[in-house]
Order: C-alpha cells, then structure tokens, then sequence
C-alpha cells in the first residue's frame, strides 16, 4: 500500500517536475520514487504493516510482494536504459516516465487484488497509459498505428473481461475472490453462467500476456511502439498479468479448474509452435522478440496449469522465476535497441555489436543464450522449474516445449551469428555510444541473469 | 649371470642401437653409426649363444606385469627354449651379417642413419616375436616386425620416380599383414576364452598334461585363425602378393626381413602351437594344401619374372610354399631345418643380388644385365653356391633339408609328392635361369654401365662369403640317417625335441632307407637334369627373356603374375573404393544431410506458413480472438 | 574445488592478460591446473570417493547435490588438463589464436565445464555443465574457423543442443520417480520398469549419441571439424566426445540398466556401422582434416560398441581408448594444422615431398599414425585389444567385423600419411617443425607409449570404479 | 424472488438474453467494421451490454455492488475512449484517414 502510492506521488510529481524541462531532474525523482516504493513494498511486508487496516481490496501478501518487486524494479530500469529516448521532446520530459510509472501502479494492483473491483481498475490503469506509450513517437505513423491496434484490441478484451465479470458475478453474487471461491465450491452444481464467464476472463487474460490466438497484436504493437515500452510490455505488463492469473484462476477458481486447465495447456501448446515457428524468419529484432515472447509465454502457462501437484508457493516460485528471467534478458536487448536506436530496426544493424563493442555483445549473448534456456543463464533453470514439475502430469507436452526449445535455438543462434559475426564495413566502424545508465542496466541484468542460476543452486 | 637376467640383455643392445641412433645417428660418421647397429645385433648374437649353449630346461623371465584385470592377465616376460633360441640364432647371427653388409650397401645413402635405427628396430621386435613368453608378446612382436619392415619397405619413400610407389607397396605390405594379424588377434582371443590364458607354458601344460582340450570346433577356430595370421605374415595365398611388391625396399631389407627372419614368424608360430595343431587334422590338411597351391603358384611366377629380386621373392614365396607343406605333415624339425638353410641360401641369394645391384649401378632387370662373371668373381661364386643350395644340388644345405620335406610328402601321398616334385623342378628351372642370364653371356646394358661395374667392397662380400659356406655345410645341422649313424644325426631333430613342449611328443615316422635313398636320386636327378637343359639353353645358346611382348601365353601368364593383383583389384579394392563414394556422396552427404537440412528447411518453411497468419489487419485480429472464444466456449459445450 | 576454481578464474585472468605475455599465461596456467590434479593424484586411493563439494541442504531449486570424483573422474579430470595443456602448446605458434584473450579465456572455460561434467554426481549439475561446454567451443569455431562455417556451425550447435534437450527430457523425466532429486545415488538405486528405462536412456542415448558421434547422427561431425580451426577441432575431438563416452558410463548405464538388453545391440550395431562406415568414407576423402575426421568417427564407433559389453575388461578398454584417442586425434589434427599453416592448404592430392623438407616433422607425423593405427606399444592397442576382445566374446561376427578397424584404420590412415608426406622433393616450401611443436608431439607420444607399454597405471586407477559401476548395472539389468 | 426481478415481471433470461444480443452486435461490429470511431462505439456498445447485465445481476441478487461496478466500467469507458479518440486523431493527422484496413503497415 505505502508502495502504491509513493509511486502514485511520484508519478504525479513527475508530471509537475517535467514543467521545468530539466530531463536530468525528471529523471533523478523517478528514480527516488522508484527505489522509494521498492523500500515501502520492504518495509510493509517485513513488518506486517497496513496502511488501511479496514480496506481489504488489496492485499499485499507474499507472492504480491514478489511480483510487485520485479515490476518496480523492471520499470526502474526499462527508466534507466529509456532515459534518452523518453526524454527525447523537453516539453514532454516527464510524461512518459510519469506514464510508466502509472502504469506501474495499475501493475502493483494487478498483483495484489482481491476483488474484481481493484481487478479491473488495476488493469486499466495498466492498460491505458500503455496505450498512450507505445504511440510516444508522435510523428511515426508506424507507433500510432501500434498504439491504435494496441487500444482497439485491448478495449475488445476489456469489453470480454468485462461481460465474463458480469457472469461470474451473476452466478456467484458477489465480486470478492473468496467468496467466489467458497461460492463454488459450496454449491453443488455450478451453472454454465460462471463457467463461460470464466472463460472469457481466461480470453482477456491471455490476450493481455499474448498467447495463441490472442497474441496477434503483440507482434504488431512490440514491433510498431519505442523499444522501452516494447520490453516494458514484455516485462511488467506480463508480470503483472501472470500474477493476475495466478491470484484469479489457481486460487480462485482451482476447483474448477477441469473446465480451463485442457484449454490452457492447448494453448500453451499452440504458443510454443506459433511464436516459435513465425519467430524463425524474421528479419526484424522487435518483431522476433515478440514472437519469442509468445513462446515464452507458451512455457510459463505450463507452470500455470500444473499447481495442481504442489503447494501453492511452489509453482508461484516457478513462475515468478520464469519470468524473472525472461524480463532480465527483454531488458538487456531493449537495451541493445536502444543502444543502436535504428528506426527500420533491421535485424543486419545487430551484425557485429561485438566486434565494435565486446562487453556490449558478451552481453547479448548472454540474454539471447537465456531466453534459449541455455545453461548456466538463468533462463535454463526458469525452464528446468516449469519443466520437471510438468512432467509429473504431462509428460507428453514437456517433451512438446522441449523440442520447442529446440527449433528456438534456430533463431536465436542466428541472432547471435549475426551478433558475433564481422561488420559488414569493415575494418572502420561507427561506435556504439552507451551511457552510464544503460551501463549499470546492462550490468544489473547481467550478472543476474549469470549468477541467477547458480548462485541460486548455493541456497 | 643367469640366464633370467641374460635374456633382457638380449632384447636391450639392439634397442640401445636403434636409440643412439634414432637420436644422435645423424651427427655420428656413418662409419660409426654403423658399426654400432652390427656391433648390437652381434653382442645379441654373442649372448643368444651362451644362453643356448647353458639351455637346459626351458626359462622363463618375467619383465612386468602389462596388465592386470581380474579375469585377464598378461605379462611382459621372456622364454627361452631351444626353439625360441635357435630362431633367435638366426636372427642375430644372419642379422649380423646382413647389417655388416649393409654397412657398405648403404654406404652412399642418406638416411644411413635411419636404416640401421630401422633394422636394430627390426632385430628387437623379431627377437621380442621369438622370445615372448605368451602369445599376446608375440602378436607385439609381430606387429613390431610389421611397422619395421613398413618402414624399410618404404625406406626411399622421397625417390624421384618410385617415391610414391615405394609408399605404396609398404603400404600393401602392412594392410596384407594387418589382415593376417587380425585373424591371429581373433586366434588370441579364441584362446583366452578356451584356457583363460595366452602364457605358452600354460597353454601346453593344460593341452599336453592336463589333457584340457577344447572342443574340435573351437580348437579348429583357433588353430585356423593362427594360421590366418600365419598366411600373412609368412606370405601364403591368399596374402602374397606383398611379398614381391615389398622387393621396393633395399636389397638388405630383403634379405633380413622378407627372407631370412621375418617371414618364417608363421612357420614360428605354427612350430610353437603344434600341440594344438596336432588335435586339428583339418586346419592341418587346410595347411598342407595351401603350402602346397603356394608353393606352385609362386614357383610358376617366378618363371617369368625378369626383375633379379622378383624372382628371388617369388621364390621365398614358393619355399615358404614348401615349408608350409612340411608342417601341414607335422614335420615340425624338418620345418624348421629348411627355415635354417633357407635363411642362409636365401640370404646369400639376396645379398648377392644387392651386391649385383651395387654392381650394375641400381639397375635390376636382368635383360639387361649378362657375363657379370668375371667381373665380380666373389660375388659370382657364392651366388652359384646359394643357387645350387635352393635348387637342391646334392650334398648343398637345399639338398637336405628339401628333401626331408619330399620324403615326409612321399610317405604322406604321392599326389602331393608329384606336385611338391613339380615346384622343386620349377625351383631348379627358374634359379638357373636366373643364374645364367645373369652371369653368363654377354653384357646387355649401356657402356657407361659397363664400365662401373665393379666388385663391392669386402664389407659386402665378407658376408657373402660366411653365407655360402654356411649354405654348403648346412646341412649337418640335421643329417639324414642314412649317411651316419650315431650321434650326427638328425641334431636339430634332437634338439628341438629336447625342451620345447609338444614336440617330443610327435614321432614322425623316416621313410626306411630304400626309400630315401630312390627320392634323393630323383631329386639330383632333376637338379642335375635342370642344370644341364638350363646351361645349354642360356649359356650355350644365350638366349635372353623376350619382351614382354613376345610372351606366348603361359609365359604372360606367368610374368603378369597370373594377374593376383588384377583379381584382388576387382575383388576387394574396387568395390570398397565405390562404397566409399557411393557412402560419402549419396548416404553421407545425400541421404543424412539431406534428412537434417530437410528437418531444418521444414521447420523454416512451417515457419513461413505461420507467419502468414499474421496480417496486420485489426479486423482479422479480432476475429481470431473471436473464434477463440468460441472455440473455447465450444469446448466446454462438449465437455459438458 | 580449486580443481574446478582455478579454469574460472584462468578464463577470467585472461581477459585483463597484457598481450605480449598472455600465451605464456596461459600455459602456466594450464601447467598449474596439471599439478593440481597430479595433488590431488597423489593423495587418492584407488576406490574411493573424493568430495569436492556439496550442498547439505535443499537449494532453491529443490535439490541437493555433490561434485566429487572417483578413479574414474581422476582420469578424466587429468586427462583434461593435460588435453588443455597440449592444446594450448599445440597453438603457441599460432599467435593470432593464442595471444587472443577470447581464445584462451573460452579454452579455460571449456575446461571448467569439462571438469564439472567429470565431478557432478548430480544429474542437474552434469547437465548444466554439459551444455556449458557447448558455448566456449561453439565460439572457438565460429571466431576463429574457416571461411563458410557459419552454417555448418548453427547446424552443429542446433543438432547438438537438441540432442541434449532429448537428454534434459529424460532428466526430467527420471527426476518424477525420485521427486526431483537428481542425486547420483538416489538415481542408481531407484528401480524403474523396462518402459521407463527405455524411456529415459532414449534421451540420453540421443544426446550421447550426437555428441559422441555414432551413426547415423555423425553428419555434423565432418564439417564442423573441417571449419573450426584447429583448438576447436581439438576441443571437440580430444575432449568433447569423452563427455559422451564418460556419460554413457557414468549416467546411462547404472541409471537405465533396466533397459540394457534393449539397447545394447542398437549401440553394439551403430557402432559398428560407424566404425566401418566412416573408414570406409575416409579412404576416398582428400581433405586431411576430413579424413581424421571420418577416422575419429570410426574410432569412438568401437568405444562406445564396447562400452554396450558389461565387463571390467571392456570398461577398461574404453576407458584406455578414450585416453588413447584423445591424444592422437589431438596429434593428427595438429599435423593436419601444421601442413595447413605451412601451406595453407589440405588436400593431399596437392602436398607430397613433404618428409624430405621436414624430417622431423615426418619422424613425429608418423609416430601419430601408428598411434592411431594403434600399433602395440602405444595405448590404442591395449584399448583396442581388450574393446575387441570382449566384443567378440560376446558375439563372434560382431568382434570380427569391428576387428576389420585395425585394417581399414591402416589405409586412410597410411594413405593420408604417405600421399601428403612421401614422394619426390616439394617443390613448396615446409619450415620444418618449431620447438614447441616438438614437444607437444613428444608429450603425446610418450603418453600414448606409456600406457602403451604401461596401461596398469591407468587400470589401477580406474578399475575400482568402474566395478562399482559394473557392480550396480550388473544388480539390476539381470 | 428466484428469476424474476424486483417490481418487475420481466424474468433474469430476458434480459441475459437482451444483453447477449447487444454485446454481439457490438462485438460483429468491431469484427466487420473499418471504421475505428464505429468501432470504438461498437466498444462502447459491448460495454453497456456489460452494464445491463451488471445492473440485472445486481437486481438478481438484491446486492448493490453490481450497480458501483457499473459506474467503474462507466468511469474507465469514458477513460478509454478519451485514449482511444485522441490516438485516432493523431493517427488521423498521420494518415489522413480513420480506415482500420489501411493501417497494415505492421504485418510480417
């Protein structure tokens, strides 16, 4: 809660801030509002504290706390790497940040609901100022044409979201997720009212995080809107939905969890192929991570579906780590995009980042082995969380994602080809120019993504 | 010393010859580099006959321990028995002399160094083949004598014309016998399976005394697949043919290895299992009959060979032929007599020729050579000397030795007799002819030649000599019975018999005294016959071999070597050349490639299929999510 | 642990190594990673188990785990860093690859891995380190290969890493029965049903059988060899395919005993196949590097047939012949890369005349070939003696048609030697061999000699362990 | 009460139905159309589908949360559509155009 809205404040104090044009100063406050929200979220959860001890809407327990963390910390990067881009245009220093930050909060409510009330504000104070961001490049028709496919698809979701609520609450009676769930689990037979309602809520969902057949604006809209609100998608906005997901279906509606699981694993399974298989000939590095993300996506509702076999915080780790992972990795090759900050994002200007800057390209690499699941990067043992405990239920679809994995390191080798390969105007060429920012960006990600895995197996 | 620590010493001075000059050889004066490499195998000799003449019991000496696994045992370890001991005689003692002879031989060579590195290797592995203690010692050996002769054969790998060729043919050598090793290999381990062991004295303890025998089967398995490895060591069809090719090497090389020593390493190792013969009739007979095809074939090439060392190893070939049929009869002493002298004629024989070589500047194609008798006298007269020995000129070492084979053979079956009679006869034939073209007539090559020609130095003939009076008196060695009686006779017989396990044990029954006595008269009667046709026919008339191309049929047939290389070309080289094509362009690079390229190429292409769906159209979008609603709720509708 | 700490910390170092003294870094290096494990040789007792590390309690990602070694790791681990260590000589001369800080920091790195692959007792552990060692290597080949790898090296890495994937499939599956705990012991002594086995060694046969490589999933081999430089071909020869050889040993083979009579004739046969197969291939081929290519092929072919027989005699064997080749192909590459250095060309229908201008290069070059021909006195013949013996105890026909390697391994062999070596005086000019190239030939040399005419040192080492191992199949698959 | 609201005789199934029905409009409209500001108000009209369903519920179960959800969805529409309408302007002045079909410009 005190995270909630010292972010909120901070926000709002950017909003003012950026009236006096001093990017550095915008930029300096986000990041104290930022680091501040990480110590209230500490803080609150370490000593119980409760802000409002009466209001019950949001709950801050520990997966909440988990995944909030992650959020406030990706977004404090996605600032950092983004710092010049976003603060591109001085009349609007501080609204993009101000944006994101926002968001954030929407992606801290997503966390920690506990009613379909802060359930939905929480995801249209996500949703709508992404809307806004991935339009940030005014002049680009391309990044209007992103935000506008982002805003009409995902005002479509809402809608579907919406009338699932509305079923759910016509069978139930009431918005409150335990009292949902003790709904049904106390009568004896559910009507088919909150079964399709929770259907649609499942469709929502699965179009917010992008998976097959919900994911078509993902391409589009990673592909169309800047790089930092590309990985900002990819990352806090995927979070927080999982998390959703996570607080929505394994623990409200796990006892029917018959009717969603089969539809879920089917669509884990088409996400794996579809983001896979399209991601293999592109051409465009945006373009291919989202694709990758739709596959990653694939992967991670595999540990969605199979909380059935263990306790609660098991699968909330499998996850929680999965994506962990796989936003660190986002964030270093957003960074890379935003080092190299080429409009046509052409996949021929990654040829030859490490020769013309070895750290640079270590690097990429790194994160590119990651998300292939490549030991030791932490990506390997994201997948080895959600895989071994998969195979206890579903052993045929483990080996499904596992080949998949196979056809995703085509891909990926090929980028890291083109990574290590010679520039092709050789022997001179221009200079990668990184600043100290995106430096400690890349360094943080980095050494997690290293020693994520390893370090881990010490503890 | 006793003679456990003697026999290490044994094998030690040949290595420390090979080592010094394998790595300081090539800054010691030629002179010196070669004297040490005699002065070793000399000592060894010097040492081999102390031990044999202190031999009574057999004596074994262990080195270390190779191998140790629970079920699997092997020791590096030496044994001595008269029969490892008179082989080792004759290594040394006629590796003594090949060496003086290559001292001058060799002398304007330039890897003077590197031979005698490479022949001191030889003499050490041939000893460790005679002298191991177990049979996986002697496949070391074995293998050893094998990588020597590889690289004598191949000794002038860097000639200007023959360079590659020279490679090529030690090259065939080493395949041909790694063939036969492989069989013997097999033997081995047939071996270790039946009696868990491979220690000679085990072996023929469980065999002689224990009485512990494997089934005919098997027994059969492992004999055959000895001789398998026989057959390619000691050139026996179906892998001779590398015998002549391996004539590419210096003359010496030929005398010591595809003469003298190496190639009677089968007949070793048939002498040294002949227990285990003995309880396999059949391998026996297998033996007899392919000693016997050898010996004819290779006698029938050597007819028409025009180059002097293809003819001389066409002729090893054919005794190799005979003795192979002697130990088919069981004539294990009769075997290794003619081992004996054919190590000493066939020496002379080679030497001899190398001292032509030397003479005649390199050349060896006899059509070009002729009246070489006057001017190298010595060189004539213990060549005539080794040629009367081989042709079983009455009273020379041949004469002996061959003819205990002829009597074993009569007493055996006449057919083989007949057949062994028309190799001998062949023998006769070819070696006078080879005799008189080359030192009677006139001379056939150019003047500059002519003028060159020269006697080789005493380093040279000195060897020669010592061999031709070795290949007259021979012979002694194992006296018929009917010329003395008593104590002279048969000494090789009684030696053998003496200590090396099994060997007592066979009585071969002598042909009674009549007999003898009528097959001994029809040998000198073809020796002598063939001597006097093939004077009147060379020396008289001085008819020298016609072109190839004037060849009537039989003669082609011959001087082609009745076309074994074409066969083998067609049989295996050829083939085994296509699959090697045929698996590297369609099943390598088409056929598995092609199922990884395809794999990839499908999954790129799917991946194009999948893009397509991808439109960028909001509409489509949304009807997609649509029908996922649908889709979904359809689901639940069945579920229902 | 320094064992496995000093490799990290060398690929590290190596990165902030001025230029000029990096080579000579390096190789004290790896000579310090030599006499570590020579420390660690001469406190070991034959039979035990040496810990290295280990988690007491549960980690984060549920399981418990040990690193250690037995005799068999010892092997391994020194036959590592001995590898490294000649590798690393063998490019001194090549100062483009060995001053190159990514070089020697990625041949460091791929030791670490190598090394943890021998120690990890836990399958996790062993799978990371598995994969860890496919990246160093991967990036040799692609920095410093010939021209047109880039395919042949996506091919390699996607063929190998989706075998592994097969092998993580099994893991996983395995990890089911034991409840996520990939413990060595744990995982030996559980007892699964021959489905189960069969499932679970499929994977890891697939991933064995990639790496190692066995027919018909070899295709990768040749190109690859062919375009990686030499360390990498090194690399990938010398070390890389013992991990497969070592994994059959170690995991496959006590995990999946339950489905050993499934398998063991599919292994026994593709080996086979291979062994005659690529010799076969190799006899035609002209490209040196190629024919020892096709030649390694046919080489680990008997290996891993041998591996399939369930005797001491036939583990011991393997064992010595995985040393054994790991040094020769190291040796056969080297002067394969020697006459390309020289030369810059390969094929030998174009080189000849070579021995007259470098005898001592000839002398060394043909020490090599009888090692892999494997003559007696050098260690492949005591590897191939008693991999063929119990190959053919076990079945006659199968023994005798491995046998046939000892020929046909004579004649791509000796082709290759003599077509690049013999003949007239080169017309080319050949620097014969350099001082340092002398003594990395005469260190593999006097290896292969030793356990050639020595082998008990490495059979007392190993043989306690692999009982063991012998002992926990034996339990099971009957 | 079951089935029936309050001072009403018009059965809960009605106006499930009535809802269902207009939220499918609203749905094929955003589908079939090109337009984007039809297509926003087809949003707008899923929306209030939403609502009337909403708004029956809450009658159904005589609880009042229903109706404040209402005015959330209410609140939030009028969010987005103010989001919604300005990115069309801005698309506008890009592309002189508020055709959907035209703006393909990202597809693979």
């Amino acid at each position: 809660m005190i995270a909630l809205i010292t972010l909120f404040v901070t926000g709002l104090i950017t909003l003012f801030v950026a009236f006096t044009r001093k990017p550095l100063l915008v930029g300096i406050i986000a990041t104290i509002g930022l680091i501040g929200g990480l110590f209230g979220l500490m803080y609150e959860s370490r000593y119980g504290i409760r802000l409002f001890p009466d209001y019950h809407g949001l709950n801050f327990d520990t997966t909440a706390v988990m995944f909030s963390f992650i959020c406030i910390i990706f977004t404090t990067l996605l600032v950092w790497t983004g710092f010049k881009p976003l603060t591109e245009n001085e009349n609007h220093a501080g609204d993009h940040i101000a944006l994101m930050i926002f968001s954030l909060c929407g992606a801290l409510i997503m966390t920690s609901f506990t009613d379909f009330f802060m359930f939905f504000l929480g995801l249209e104070i996500l949703s709508i100022p992404v809307y806004v961001l991935a339009g940030m490049k005014k002049s680009d028709a391309l990044s209007s044409e992103a935000s506008l496919k982002y805003f009409l698809t995902g005002s479509f979701a809402t809608g579907i979201l919406l009338f699932g609520i509305a079923w759910i609450y016509g069978s139930t009676g009431s918005f409150d997720l335990l009292e949902i769930k003790n709904a049904i689990l106390n009568s004896t037979h559910n009507s088919s009212l909150l079964y399709v309602g929770v259907l649609l809520v499942l469709a929502s969902f699965l179009f917010k995080i992008g998976a097959v057949p919900y994911h078509f604006w993902s391409p589009d809209v990673y592909a169309g809107s800047p790089a930092t609100i590309m990985g900002f998608m990819a990352s806090v906005v995927k979070i927080a939905a999982f998390a959703a997901i996570l607080r929505l279906f394994t623990d409200t509606f796990d006892s029917i969890s018959g009717v969603w699981g089969p539809l879920v694993l089917g669509v884990s399974v088409l996400s794996m192929f579809v983001g896979n298989l399209s991601a293999i000939k592109q051409t465009r590095v945006r373009r291919l991570l989202a694709y990758s993300s739709i596959a990653h996506v694939g992967y991670a509702l595999l540990a969605v579906v199979t909380f059935d076999s263990v306790e609660t915080t098991t699968y909330h780790y499998n996850v929680y780590y999965y994506l962990l992972a796989y936003g660190l990795a986002t964030i270093i090759l957003i960074t890379a995009e935003n080092i190299i900050n080429d409009e046509s994002d052409d996949i021929e200007n990654w040829v030859g980042i490490a020769r013309k800057n070895p750290i640079l390209g270590l690097f990429i690499i790194m994160a590119i082995l990651s998300l292939a699941g490549v030991p030791p990067m932490m990506g390997f043992f994201g997948k080895y969380l959600i895989f071994s405990q998969a195979i206890y239920d579903y052993p045929y679809i483990v080996a499904i994602a596992l080949l998949n994995s196979g056809i995703g390191i085509y891909y990926y080798l090929k980028l890291i080809v083109k990574v290590l390969r010679k520039p092709y105007e050789a022997p001179k060429f221009d200079k990668l120019i990184i600043c100290s920012l995106q430096w400690i960006v890349l360094i943080i990600s980095g050494v997690l993504l290293l020693i994520g895995g390893f370090l881990l197996l010490l503890f | 010393m006793s003679i456990q620590q003697l026999l290490p010493l044994l094998l030690l001075f040949p290595l420390i010859g090979a080592f010094i000059n394998g790595t300081a050889g090539k800054k010691l004066p030629k002179i010196v580099a070669g004297s040490l490499a005699t002065l070793m195998t000399f000592v060894s000799f010097l040492i081999a006959l102390t031990i044999f003449l202190n031999l009574d019991q057999p004596v074994r000496s262990l080195l270390f321990t190779m191998i140790d696994i629970d079920s699997l045992h092997l020791d590096a370890a030496l044994y001595a028995d008269n029969l490892s001991m008179w082989m080792t005689l004759i290594i040394t003692g006629v590796g003594s002399l090949i060496h003086l002879f290559s001292m001058g031989y060799m002398s304007h060579d330039k890897g003077y160094y590197k031979f005698f590195t490479y022949l001191n290797l030889f003499i050490f592995s041939m000893l460790i083949l005679v002298l191991g203690s177990n049979y996986f010692m002697l496949f070391f050996g074995w293998e050893g004598v094998g990588i020597c002769s590889y690289l004598l054969i191949g000794f002038h790998y860097d000639d200007e014309q023959k360079g590659l060729l020279n490679g090529l043919a030690a090259r065939k050598a080493f395949i041909m016998n790694r063939i036969g090793d492989l069989g013997l290999l097999i033997g081995l381990f047939l071996m270790l399976l039946s009696f868990g062991t491979l220690e000679y004295e085990q072996v023929s303890r469980m065999v002689l005394v224990d009485k512990i025998l494997p089934n005919g089967n098997m027994l059969f398995a492992i004999t055959i697949c000895l001789f398998i490895g026989a057959t390619g060591k000691s050139a026996q069809i179906p892998l001779f043919t590398w015998l002549p090719d391996a004539m590419a090497g210096p003359t010496p090389v030929s005398a010591l290895i595809h003469a003298a020593t190496m190639v009677t390493a089968g007949i070793f190792l048939v002498v040294r299992s002949n227990y285990l013969f003995h309880y396999a009739p059949f391998t026996r007979e297998i033996i007899l009959y392919i000693g016997l095809a050898t010996s004819i074939v290779a006698a029938f090439i050597a007819l028409r060979q025009n180059d002097i060392k293809k003819v001389l190893a066409y002729s090893t070939v054919s005794q190799l032929g005979l003795i192979f049929v002697a130990l088919g009869l069981e004539a294990y002493t009769t075997a290794i007599f003619h081992v004996t002298t054919h190590a000493f004629f066939k020496a002379l024989l080679f030497l001899g020729s190398g001292s032509v070589i030397h003479a005649m500047s390199g050349e060896q194609d006899i059509r070009k050579m002729g009246g070489l008798k006057d001017k190298i006298r010595i060189t004539h007269i213990t060549f005539l000397i080794g040629t009367l020995a081989i042709s079983g000129f009455p009273l020379f070492s041949g004469f002996y030795s061959k003819d205990e084979i002829l009597g074993y053979a009569f007493g055996h079956s006449l057919t083989i007799y007949i057949l062994l009679v028309i190799s001998v006869t062949m023998t006769a034939i070819y070696m006078f002819r080879l005799y008189f073209v080359v030192f009677h007539g006139t001379f056939r090559d150019s003047k500059d030649v002519e003028h060159h020609v020269h006697e080789s130095p005493l380093s040279m003939t000195l060897p020669l000599m010592v061999l031709a009076v070795l290949s007259v008196i021979g012979g002694v060695l194992n006296l018929p019975g009917i010329f003395l009686h008593g104590s002279g006779t048969h000494f090789l017989n009684n030696l053998l018999n003496k200590n090396v396990a099994g060997l007592d044990q066979i009585h071969n029954v002598h042909p009674d005294h009549t007999t003898t006595l009528i097959l001994m008269g029809v040998a000198v009667a073809i020796c002598l016959t063939t001597l006097f046709i093939s004077s009147i026919v060379y020396k008289k008339k001085g008819s020298v071999p016609s072109e190839d191309a004037q060849l009537s049929a039989w003669e082609t047939f011959s001087n082609k070597k009745m076309y074994w290389d074409e066969l083998y070309d067609i049989l295996f080289v050829k083939p085994i050349e296509w699959f090697s094509k045929v698996f590297y362009t369609i099943v390598d690079s088409f056929i598995l490639s092609g199922i990884i390229e395809g794999v990839v190429r499908t999954v790129a292409f799917s991946g194009d299929i999948v893009r397509k769906w991808q439109t960028g159209k909001v509409n489509s979008y949304i009807l997609w999510m649509v029908f996922g609603i649908i889709g979904f709720i359809t689901y639940y509708l069945i579920k229902l | 642990m320094e064992l496995l700490i000093l490799p990290l910390a060398l690929s590290l170092v190596s990165l902030i190594i001025p230029k000029s003294t990096r080579r000579f870094a390096a190789l004290l290096g790896a000579l310090a990673s030599i006499v570590i494990a020579v420390v660690h040789l001469t406190s070991f007792h034959a039979g035990a188990f040496v810990e290295l590390f280990s988690s007491n309690h549960q980690t984060f990602f549920r399981m418990t785990y040990q690193m250690g070694y037995d005799g068999l790791g010892l092997a391994m681990i020194l036959l590592t860093n001995v590898i490294v260590f000649v590798i690393l000589l063998a490019n001194f001369e090549n100062v483009n690859i060995a001053s190159n800080k990514m070089f020697n920091s990625m041949v460091f790195l791929m030791q670490f891995a190598l090394l943890g692959v021998f120690t990890s007792f836990d399958l996790i552990l062993f799978y990371i380190f598995w994969e860890l060692s496919l990246i160093p290597v991967f990036l040799i080949a692609f920095w410093f290969g010939e021209k047109d790898r880039k395919r042949t090296l996506l091919i390699f890495f996607i063929y190998t890493f989706i075998g592994s994937l097969a092998m993580l499939f099994s893991i996983f599956y395995i990890g089911t029965l034991t409840t996520g705990n990939y413990d060595y012991q744990t995982l030996v002594d559980i007892e699964m049903n021959t489905k189960t086995a069969l499932v679970v060694c499929m994977g890891f046969f697939f991933a064995f059988a990639v790496k190692i490589p066995l027919f018909p999933f070899h295709t990768w081999q040749p190109e690859t060899y062919t375009k990686s430089p030499m360390a990498g071909t090194m690399l990938l020869s010398g070390l890389m395919l013992k991990m497969a050889l070592f994994g059959i040993l170690r995991w496959m083979l006590p995990l999946t005993p339950e489905a050993y009579h499934c398998y063991k004739y599919v292994i026994i046969v593709l080996g086979l196949i291979g062994v005659i197969y690529a010799a076969v291939i190799a006899m035609k081929q002209n490209d040196l590097k190629k024919i020892f290519a096709y030649a390694s092929i046919s080489h680990v072919g008997l290996i891993a047939a041998g591996l399939m027989i369930l005797s001491i005699d036939a583990f011991t064997g393997a064992v010595v012949q995985m040393v054994n080749h790991a040094f020769v192909a190291v040796g056969l590459f080297l002067a394969a890369d020697i006459i390309d250095r020289r030369l810059g060309r390969r094929d030998i229908q174009t080189l000849g005349g070579i021995a007259v201008k470098a005898p001592k290069f000839a002398f060394w070059f043909a020490v090599i070939c009888f090692a892999a021909v494997s003559v007696p006195l050098t260690s492949g013949f005591i590897g191939e003696f008693l991999l063929i013996k119990e190959l053919f105890t076990d079945n006659a026909w199968i023994g005798v048609l491995i046998g046939t390697t000892l020929i046909l391994a004579c004649v791509y062999t000796f082709r290759a030697y003599q077509l690049s070596m013999y003949g007239k005086e080169s017309s080319f000019n050949f620097n014969d061999l350099t001082i340092t190239e002398i003594i990395t030939f005469a260190i593999i040399s006097i290896i292969v000699v030793v356990f050639g005419i020595y082998p008990q040192l490495l059979i007392d080492l190993v043989k306690p362990s692999l009982e063991t191992i012998l002992m926990t199949i034996k339990e099971s698959s009957i | 009460m079951e089935g029936t609201l309050l001072n009403s005789g018009v059965s809960l199934q009605f106006y499930i139905i009535l809802a269902t029905i207009i939220f499918c409009i609203g749905v094929l409209g955003v589908m079939i159309r090109r337009n984007a500001i039809i297509i926003l108000m087809c949003v707008e009209l899923m929306l209030n589908a939403v609502n009337l369903l909403m708004v029956a519920f809450s009658n159904y179960h005589g609880k009042g949360d229903g109706q404040i959800f209402v005015f959330f969805i209410m609140v939030v529409a009028a969010a987005e559509a103010t989001v919604g309408l300005s990115i069309l302007v801005l698309l506008y002045r890009n592309r002189k155009t508020v055709d959907i079909g035209l703006f393909n410009k990202l597809k693979d």
